[in-house]
């Protein structure tokens, strides 16, 4: 059904995204170990959103495969939240986004393991280790830039201060979510709001750094109403499908 | 003297020589630039190639190319600590790098234009660093043979993804035909000089072969990379571009033109056409982020301290 | 008194006032405050729309774009140097800017989405901007006035060419209509909020009405632009999206739904969807390249330097 | 014929390029006068581009009209030099590149006024009083940079050595190119490169700067053969009409 399909294509422009996002920075790291770990974070997420978005173009005629649905539409009917669109910054900023975001997304991959759909509950279940090492390297890096250098730190909370007002997107609920929530489809984000609350609180208080204030919660993602960056992404991402319309890769 | 008689009966019976084990100093310096100069490319490589991954025309090829991009990142890794085994830290070799004294593989001073150009760096210039790499897996320093068994068996992988890459092309519509031919048209040149210069212009060669540092010559390579890749062009129905280019039967392999060589040294000398670009992106990933690096110092020393506390 | 009482005799007589001429001091500071915010409006505007210029889809829609925020620049230009007639520098008002304690119109806190967007902005945000600047022409303070009548020409221009740049998008595909649409529902309620808080939550309007630095309330301003806009969006074929806006025959204008005055005062606070990336792209701007400043003034003081020797 | 209208691309190419740059600085500029005058320089070239591939289109039947060559091309035809498609970098560099492409492109229109092709020399025309302010700018620009403080001094000589291996190209004469100047319609830049090499030294010694080394050229980009970052532009330039290929805007 729609509900569903959207859901899934959620999951997915999450994941591709971010994998694009990541991708930016190949060669561009400060060693080649963290080069690396980029490069295989990358790596990992578009494999994610290759199977979340195969699944939801099974589910909707209109789009031929995973690869029409990332390469065919437009701003407007991307999903993805907010925070996954960010621009990368600095390495700080990579890496608080991608604790933020990899936090949030285990916990919702670990519930959705259970889903009662069983191709989600596969696809969750093929991801969570995956992301899980994601949350731990990005816990790491969290911890160790906030409590490293006097600079580290100051790029560490300003890293933190740039995503942080995109926190209140990822526990959004519309009634359409209820809705599968109910079905056992999805996971209700709120169920472990507050674990996640307690989780990013504790990483940021052993990078001694500060829970920032909230502020009014920015949304719209889901609803394809994004930041300026994601229309950037995507007219690089798109170029190739765009400009020669009928080729094959 | 009795110490090199016998490093040089060792390496001429193909024995290993191990970093704790007596080497001459010219083959330590030797096989220190080499590894680390093969470390570079592997680094600066990443960047042709990374200027596509955003751009990658579907999903399976941008998973390819990341997958590619993060072996390459391995081998420059395998590679530093086989080089650090001889003594130079990895600082030392990267300053070396920014500051120009190290060099890197001319190819890389190319421009990845359009996205034949990926596919065309997997076949042809994979192709030609495997030509290079494996008689490496036999060379007499045996931290840099052992990564080199490791590295040839991913490049193989990675050529043989680069021409299946061109071969869609070559099936495709007419634009990714001329995508593709043009690819092979800039390619091609830059691929041959990736053997270094003609064996007569190449005064260390004779030294590095006794030392199996080298097992072949410049030349051979070069002509072993041709007769391997010329078919293959045929194959997908590109052409060459060298005029020159004839089978002889005599010596059962093709003959080609000559390498324009003044090209070759203006590239060494650090005028390729994106020479700039490279050592500029180099550059700051390493300098502008040294506060990263300092940061996990910083950080573990801290750890450190607590857990002495 | 005495002053105070010839000054608000001049101003009722609807005279100019000069920068030489005596004022009272809230006077001044409430024009510095206006005036700067309006010029900061001017600057900081040109960012949601140079998000777009690279993108415009025709040369004739990038020149027109290029043409606007050039004129927009230059209106800064102009509201700068009036300000500067109040006794308080440029460099004053933009470190205010920067650290947040002078405000610009929260309408440019929300992205520029599509290039619909753009077409929104000239339509809806140029005839805000023109509501409340037409009654400013004969604002009190004569180089605010002057530099109004120039602002307010190229204002109505820029509108003209927002509505037409929308009715090429409802005149458009499907896909364009849709994209036209969105911007309406994303753009009416930040425009109407550009006109500020309602008359009851506007403590200085009083006393600005009899200064004459304001000459129609924000409510009253608020009413004519849904009343000129309303006709405007349905002959576009466009939704404005407000259940309840309906015509009201006895007020001869619309009744309109109640604005998100939270929403109003977060955005105020700093907390607009792309307050952020705003104000990093000011400062940065400035910050960064203070050099460039630092640099002509070393230069300028040279020559001077030579031209005395 | 073919060959003009390959010319006349290239005059376009030149200007679009360059300006599609400028405007990428719109809002960022040191000062709101900044701002003004690159604006004001982009406009100017946007505005060229327009009339010389509108000409382009003219001559070529598989153009519609100036949009399609600008937004409906990929890298490989595109014939503008290196210069123009080089990044911003900082003011410094941008100025270095305008003021090396400027004094070369204004030499050029003065003398392609007189132009057999009356098309051709008109634009020309039109278009030379521009070119002599954006010249006379970026001139004041590298003189008060080079001689301002010492950190605009290094910036103003890494731009113009950034921007100086693209200098050869800008005299590079085919023999396509050659044909063209004995039919009278175009013009041999080698007969003012000694004028222009004398007045980059001459700017570049009244601010102080050394005149860099030349190193073996870099060609390619009149034969399609571009840098890595144009294909970037075009991503960012063309996606809108690549993404809605029916629709009018």
């Amino acid at each position: 059904d729609e509900a569903t399909t959207a859901y899934v294509t959620m999951l997915g422009d999450d994941a591709l995204i971010l994998g694009q996002r990541l991708s930016e920075w190949c060669g561009h790291a400060a060693s080649v170990e963290v080069d690396l770990s980029l490069a295989n974070m990358g790596l990992d997420l578009i494999g994610q959103a290759t199977n979340w978005l195969g699944l939801a173009a099974q589910h909707d005629a209109k789009w031929a495969d995973a690869d029409a649905l990332a390469f065919r539409r437009d701003v407007l009917d991307f999903r993805n939240c907010l925070m996954v669109e960010q621009p990368n910054g600095d390495f700080a900023q990579t890496m608080a986004r991608q604790f933020l975001f990899s936090t949030w997304q285990h916990m919702l991959l670990e519930r959705l393991a259970g889903s009662s759909d069983e191709a989600i509950a596969g696809i969750a279940a093929k991801s969570v280790k995956e992301v899980a090492y994601h949350r731990e390297l990005a816990r790491d890096w969290v911890v160790r830039l906030g409590d490293g250098t006097e600079e580290s730190h100051e790029k560490m909370a300003a890293g933190i201060d740039w995503n942080w007002r995109f926190v209140p997107e990822l526990f959004e609920v519309t009634e359409e979510l209820e809705e599968l929530v109910k079905r056992g489809i999805a996971v209700d984000p709120r169920e472990f709001e507050a674990d996640y609350r307690a989780e990013i609180e504790a990483a940021l208080t052993e990078g001694t750094l500060a829970v920032p204030d909230d502020q009014r919660p920015i949304l719209g993602g889901r609803r394809g109403h994004h930041s300026e960056h994601l229309g950037h992404l995507l007219a690089v991402m798109q170029y190739l499908p765009r400009t020669y319309p009928d080729a094959k890769w | 003297q009795e110490l090199i008689d016998a490093f040089e009966a060792r390496v001429a019976a193909d024995e290993f020589i191990e970093p704790k084990d007596w080497m001459p100093e010219a083959y330590r310096k030797t096989l220190v630039r080499q590894i680390s100069q093969h470390a570079h490319s592997e680094i600066v490589g990443m960047l042709p190639e990374g200027n596509w991954i955003t751009r990658a025309p579907s999903l399976r090829r941008k998973a390819i190319l990341l997958a590619k991009v993060q072996d390459e990142a391995g081998h420059g890794l395998y590679l530093y600590c086989a080089a650090e085994t001889l003594g130079t830290s990895r600082e030392e070799m990267i300053e070396a790098l920014h500051s120009g004294k190290a060099k890197y593989s001319t190819i890389f001073n190319y421009p990845t234009l359009t996205w034949a150009d990926i596919a065309a760096i997997g076949w042809l210039v994979d192709g030609a660093a495997i030509m290079n790499q494996v008689p490496l897996q036999r060379t007499s320093y045996g931290p840099y043979a052992r990564a080199m068994v490791r590295v040839c068996k991913e490049e193989s992988f990675h050529q043989r993804q680069g021409y299946e890459a061109m071969l869609a092309l070559t099936n495709g519509t007419e634009e990714q035909k001329r995508m593709a031919q043009d690819a092979l048209n800039r390619w091609w040149w830059p691929s041959l000089m990736m053997f270094g210069p003609p064996d007569d212009k190449s005064p260390n060669t004779e030294r590095s072969m006794r030392w199996r540092i080298k097992r072949e010559t410049n030349d051979e390579l070069r002509q072993k990379f041709v007769d391997i890749t010329v078919p293959q062009a045929e194959f997908a129905g590109l052409t060459v571009p060298d005029p020159d280019l004839a089978w002889n039967e005599d010596k059962n392999g093709y003959d080609f033109g000559e390498v324009d060589w003044e090209e070759f040294y203006a590239v060494v000398r650090g005028e390729g056409p994106v020479a700039k670009e490279r050592m500029k992106a180099r550059r700051e990933a390493w300098e502008s982020q040294a506060w990263v690096r300092a940061a996990a110092d910083a950080h573990q020393a801290k750890r450190a301290a607590k857990q002495v506390a």
